[in-house]
């Protein structure tokens, strides 16, 4: 293996270390609070001003300032990527395990959903629920969460039809094991790899919508996510002028997500040896 | 198993997720506190004998059976509703701009799928080189760009700043050609059409690319690539062979691919000003107009439903094992 | 027709390099066969890549040469390897599940491979039909995919395709493993028939020692990617020389006699990353000396065109008469 | 004297080949079985793929359940389902040492585990008898195996820690489903001899199941030789081996290779593999039999004796008898 493949894992590492630990200490490290206005001596807004000694990474349309904004917003992204991922992990893997173990008429009808949710558009199905139910954090994850689910339930599955005929599940049924326990103790172990490796990708991806839900204008407006950020970047016309307003949000939200990539290819390459 | 017994099947099954979609839709827009008649009205400070009157005239007083399949089946022969917003028939405002929709995407879905076989190929095959190591790493990249970011970059850079590219829009109002090429037809359109386009293809080309990669490296290993180049088959044609199993899972994943489409299509509409059912969908959200936002979603929906149907046929084509 | 003078294989594997064969010396004479037995891991299949020159890319040739009709593969542009192979070597795999393009039919494949070589499509389904008769094949079937075939049929249908050019070398790899007793003898009698009738010479790789009784003339022991004993078929096998032989074929139940116990052989073989000192055998081997762990001995050829690695083969008469009772593989294992 | 097993005219259908609209074709894999076994005695059941020896053994451990006929064990019939006492009393071995052994598991749990499952003993009386179940499948010391993972164990040794999970329960059946057809030649033997062993030490009865005529002499008692879903030779297993009468078995064995290079091959007719499906009610391998006659094509033959405790299911039995 070369050594440049792992320094791009261990980049990736270092990178999300930092993320966690700027977003807990966020309220510390930020010079401004991000949702306060700032104004100059002569008490006139400081709109649109480019970074300096007092703003590091200038001020927005709104006189606020982008580097606090930008430290908040990792907050948003570690509760959205987590929170996603753990419940899209739980429900994609469930419905895979049983969906493979029982067969049947239990497996037709979970892929039939399963189809259902490849079938809905995710990006508008956001939209139209995060709008239906009025915009909110944990409304943009509940939106996120209801579809993701897909890809893990399809791939779990696979993987537990082709467990469920290896002779140690067998086994563990002639020795009279509950459908609980083959389940739970014997296959579940066995797909967890490919479920990791899916949590891992899985928070790339809602970040990625959540900034996108953001951007559209339906996220929380009382929280300050980077998708937010670009949103109003791009509704108050700044984007020609105030690069300082619209490169960094985008920037973090993009070296965020190639770290997660980049941890979760390094993981893939532990558990799949052939890709090598 | 014939071919067509195979697509026969894959109909059959379409069909009922097409329905499991209408009902989803049905529960989704009913999600909407209050009914129509007060969403309408915006406050509901409706005399009630009027509201009574209207319930009657829509059939809200009617079993929720009857009224989904009325609405199923409004929505399947094209009846999609008149406008709040825009007081006109749902269908007269959304099938433009459907068109639209198509001219950008279409381009984008193409572009990125030959790219990413074409250098995903290329990719796995030199694999184990420096080249093909650095490639791989640098093929995350844009794949971990927000497409809305990307078009927000282009715009400023190649539309605010070099002024080579409108900034937005599908047609430019008032437009003189100066040169003969410029008063092609097409023209105009196509210049809108770069920033999005290539927007658009910078951040989709990534996973085919990506799957093509791997599953090429993974199809190298087996034994019948090992026969063919005992067979003597050239480097060229065990390529071919190579590219043509591998492309298998890119197939796949066109179809999931196509949904992603719908949502980066909506993004990319709002940063470029596309009209096209993407941007009326947020609109019509935001300005809750149900009847629209609904067609526009059920249109996407049905779009990516039959899509999924001929990717399935194709592969049903293409790999004659999947047809038993 | 095909020799290999001291080849030995090493592996680039993750823990470190694996010599995989090492110092094998074999020579497959024009229209001869040649039966390489040995079990799992023995370096069987290695040594089959190499005699087509087909190693993957993380093995190399260290040391020695594979000689096809006197030329050196090694020395051969790709180009020219590539019109020799399929053209004068053919090869028969293990799997022909795995071996066939799965999305192509057989006449895809037999034109294909023809296409390769400058024969036309018409040319190749007339060849292909022919030789489907020939396999015992309805040629009907060349127009069905590799899946809709039964095990037996397959094997077959990579025979007929192997013979597309009429090559003078077949090399097959455990083309019977897998298949049903009645459909392997099928194909052992192919084979037979193609050996004595169409005079191809045949370098047959089996785990099973029946098989390669039933079909080469000649054989090699290989154990831990050597050869621990070769020569003509009936020698070596009524009058061992090698103890892993004498345990092997020991360990080989006959059918005509159910009343004969097997034994197994204690222990398991070493693993290649790290080799014994002396002989790779002597840790299993139920009559090995303190020299047995610290030499290493050489393959001695003997008088009737035998040879065998064994220090005590000057015994081997002695050594027969104890391993004929199982009382001796019993105690060691 | 009470049987361990006895299985009456056992039968399974499945549907293969679901159409789009209505039914299927329906594919008689085992197709009216008999036979008892006594408490420590050996049933061999030999015959090539698709001939229903698989699904016999699946039957007898009640992953798949009959579609008519009674399987009891120690007496007690298996009833709609198989309950928590019949999975007590019947174990397996499976073909794939590798595929059989939760790869997640240490030893000690693999083997623990069914006693684990049916809440036998505390956690120290359920470790020593996994131990000993070790040392009974020559795993010595056992204790020493407790912790390992399956990976660092070779085929061999896995296939004994699969033998110990199948006797930690004391079973009264144990079936093994072509144990050493994926083992090394050189420890084949071994694992043999161990089944023989503890069998024959025992109460417990076992099937074998396997495609290799060769290596039954070596385990079993009897030997059955199975064709389409039925058993058309059944009886001692030298006798069987050494005169084998109907057509099918004299196939089979002529084509087992001999390790002699001496012997010329007995040649297989050459109606064997050119034959075409069999008819309705008359003998399913009259297509292929050499000594086929009319007769053969309407009467559908059953076992009948054809020496002391041979029978075969050949109406030219008499005939053809060597």
């Amino acid at each position: 293996m070369s050594p440049f493949a792992s320094w791009s894992g261990g980049f990736g590492a270092i990178f999300l270390s930092l993320v966690v630990l700027i977003a807990v200490l966020a309220p510390w490290l930020s010079p401004y609070d991000p949702l306060v206005n700032n104004f100059d001596a002569a008490g006139q807004l400081r709109r649109l001003a480019p970074p300096s000694a007092a703003h590091l990474l200038g001020t927005t349309y709104y006189g606020l300032d982008v580097l606090s904004q930008l430290i908040h917003g990792t907050r948003i992204v570690l509760i959205v990527g987590i929170t996603c991922a753990v419940l899209i992990a739980l429900i994609g893997t469930n419905i895979g395990l049983i969906a493979g173990y029982y067969g049947g008429r239990v497996d037709t009808v979970l892929m039939r959903a399963t189809d259902l949710a490849f079938g809905v558009p995710f990006i508008p199905f956001a939209v139209v629920l995060v709008a239906l139910l009025g915009p909110s954090l944990w409304n943009t994850i509940i939106a996120i969460s209801f579809l993701m689910w897909r890809s893990t339930a399809r791939v779990i599955r696979s993987q537990v039809l082709s467990l469920r005929e290896r002779g140690f599940v067998k086994a563990a049924r002639i020795a009279g094991a509950s459908d609980m326990r083959i389940l739970y103790v014997h296959i579940f172990p066995n797909v967890l790899p490919m479920a990791l490796l899916y949590v891992s990708f899985d928070i790339a991806w809602a970040v990625l919508a959540e900034a996108s839900i953001s951007f559209l204008g339906f996220g929380d407006p009382h929280q300050t996510s980077w998708g937010q950020m670009l949103y109003l970047a791009y509704v108050s016309g700044s984007i020609r002028q105030a690069w300082w307003w619209t490169v960094p949000p985008g920037a973090a939200l993009s070296l965020f997500v190639i770290a997660v990539f980049l941890v979760g290819r390094e993981y893939e390459r532990l558990a799949n040896p052939r890709l090598r | 198993m014939a071919f067509w017994l195979y697509a026969a099947r894959r109909a059959a099954h379409t069909a009922v997720t097409l329905v499991l979609l209408l009902v989803f839709m049905y529960v989704l827009f009913r999600l909407v506190p209050g009914d129509p008649t007060t969403i309408m009205l915006g406050t509901g400070e409706l005399p009630f004998e009027a509201q009574q009157r209207l319930r009657e005239l829509w059939g809200l007083d009617r079993p929720q059976w009857q009224q989904f399949v009325t609405y199923a089946g409004n929505l399947l022969t094209g009846d999609l509703g008149m406008s709040f917003y825009f007081r006109r028939p749902v269908i007269e405002i959304v099938w433009p701009m459907l068109l639209n929709t198509l001219v950008l995407m279409t381009p984008v879905v193409v572009i990125s799928i030959v790219l990413g076989v074409v250098i995903g190929t290329w990719l796995g095959w030199r694999r184990g080189e420096r080249i093909e190591e650095i490639g791989a790493i640098l093929a995350l990249i844009p794949r971990a760009l927000p497409v809305f970011w990307i078009g927000i970059v282009l715009l400023a850079l190649f539309a605010y700043e070099l002024r080579w590219f409108p900034i937005g829009g599908m047609r430019q109002a008032f437009f003189f050609p100066e040169t003969w090429y410029q008063e092609l037809p097409f023209f105009d359109v196509a210049r809108h059409l770069v920033l999005p386009v290539a927007a658009g293809v910078l951040t989709s080309m990534a996973d085919p690319l990506m799957i093509q990669r791997t599953a090429l490296i993974e199809v190298k290993h087996e034994d019948f690539m090992t026969h063919a180049r005992a067979r003597g088959l050239t480097e060229r044609a065990q390529r071919r062979l190579a590219r043509r199993t591998a492309f298998l899972p890119v197939l796949t994943y066109s179809a999931i691919m196509v949904g992603f489409a719908f949502g980066g299509q909506v993004l990319l509409e709002v940063v470029f000003n596309w009209p096209g059912i993407g941007r009326l969908m947020v609109n019509s959200v935001s300005q809750r107009d149900y009847p629209v936002a609904q067609a526009t979603f059920f249109l996407m929906a049905a779009a990516v439903v039959t899509l999924n149907l001929l990717v399935d046929l194709a592969y049903g084509w293409l790999d004659p094992r999947i047809r038993q | 027709m095909l020799a290999l003078d001291d080849v030995s294989i090493i592996y680039a594997a993750r823990s470190g390099p694996v010599q995989a064969v090492s110092g094998v010396t074999l020579h497959l004479p024009v229209g001869g066969s040649l039966g390489l037995v040995g079990e799992s891991g023995c370096g069987k299949s290695t040594l089959a890549l190499a005699a087509l020159s087909l190693l993957p890319p993380e093995a190399r040739l260290s040391s020695g040469a594979v000689r096809l009709e006197g030329q050196d593969l090694a020395t051969l542009p790709e180009a020219k390897l590539r019109r020799l192979r399929w053209t004068r070597m053919a090869y028969v795999p293990q799997s022909a599940q795995n071996a066939l393009v799965p999305v192509h039919s057989l006449r895809r494949q037999f034109r294909d491979t023809a296409a390769a070589h400058g024969m036309r499509s018409a040319a190749a389904d007339e060849r292909a039909a022919a030789l489907f008769q020939r396999v015992e094949l309805d040629p009907a079937i060349l127009d069905r995919f590799p899946h809709e075939l039964s095990g037996g049929m397959r094997q077959r249908a990579m025979i007929a395709l192997a013979l597309l050019f009429g090559p003078s070398l077949l090399v097959a790899d455990e083309p019977t493993t897998g298949l049903d007793v009645i459909v392997q003898r099928q194909v052992i009698d192919l084979l037979r028939d193609l050996r004595t009738e169409d005079g191809l010479a045949l370098l047959f790789i089996s785990h099973d020692i029946g098989v390669v009784a039933e079909l080469c003339s000649h054989v090699a022991v290989l154990y831990a990617g050597k050869v621990m004993e070769s020569g003509a078929t009936d020698r070596v096998f009524s009058l061992p020389n090698h103890p892993y032989t004498m345990g092997l074929q020991r360990a080989f139940p006959d059918i005509r006699h159910p009343e004969r116990s097997i034994v197994s052989i204690a222990g398991h073989p070493p693993r290649l990353s790290a080799p014994p000192q002396g002989c790779p055998f002597a840790p299993r081997c139920p009559f090995a000396q303190p020299l047995c762990h610290n030499t290493v001995p050489s393959l001695v050829a003997g008088p009737d065109g035998r040879a065998v690695a064994c220090h005590f083969a000057a015994d081997a008469e002695a050594l027969r008469d104890r391993a004929r009772d199982p009382a001796l593989w019993d105690a060691a294992a | 004297m009470s049987m361990a097993v006895s299985v009456t005219d056992a039968r399974k259908t499945f549907v293969a080949s679901r159409r789009l609209f209505g039914g299927g074709t329906t594919v008689h894999a085992v197709d009216g079985v008999s036979f008892t076994i006594a408490p420590g005695r050996v049933l061999g059941i030999a015959g090539e793929s698709g001939s229903g020896k698989s699904t016999i053994a699946n039957l007898l451990v009640g992953l798949e359940l009959p579609t008519g006929g009674e399987i009891a064990v120690g007496g007690r019939p298996l009833g709609r389902k198989p309950d928590a006492d019949f999975r007590r009393s019947v174990q397996m071995v499976f073909q794939d040492p590798f595929g059989s052994i939760n790869p997640r598991f240490t030893v000690g749990d693999t083997v623990g585990e069914p006693l684990l499952i049916h809440r036998l003993g505390s956690p120290a009386e359920r470790h020593a008898r996994a131990v000993a179940a070790l040392d009974e499948a020559e795993l010595r010391p056992g204790e020493a195996f407790m912790d390992r993972y399956p990976h660092e164990l070779s085929g061999g040794q896995r296939q004994r820690v699969a033998i110990a999970r199948a006797i930690v329960l004391r079973p009264r059946l144990l079936v093994a489903d072509e144990p050493v057809s994926m083992l090394d030649v050189s420890v084949r033997a071994g694992i043999l001899r161990l089944l023989n062993r503890l069998v024959h030490e025992s109460e417990m009865a076992m099937v074998f199941i396997t495609h290799d005529l060769s290596i039954v002499a070596s385990v079993c008692d009897e030997l059955a030789v199975m064709y389409r879903g039925r058993f058309v030779e059944h009886g001692p297993v030298r006798d069987v081996l050494q005169r084998p009468v109907h057509p099918y078995t004299r196939a089979l064995i002529a084509a087992v290779p001999v390790p002699d290079p001496t012997v010329a091959p007995t040649p297989l007719p050459a109606k064997l593999m050119s034959g075409g499906a069999p008819v309705a009610g008359g003998c399913r391998f009259a297509p292929r039999c050499s000594a086929a006659v009319a007769e053969c094509e309407t009467i559908d033959p059953v076992l009948e004796p054809a020496g002391p405790a041979h029978s075969v299911a050949c109406i030219r039995h008499k005939e053809i008898a060597p």
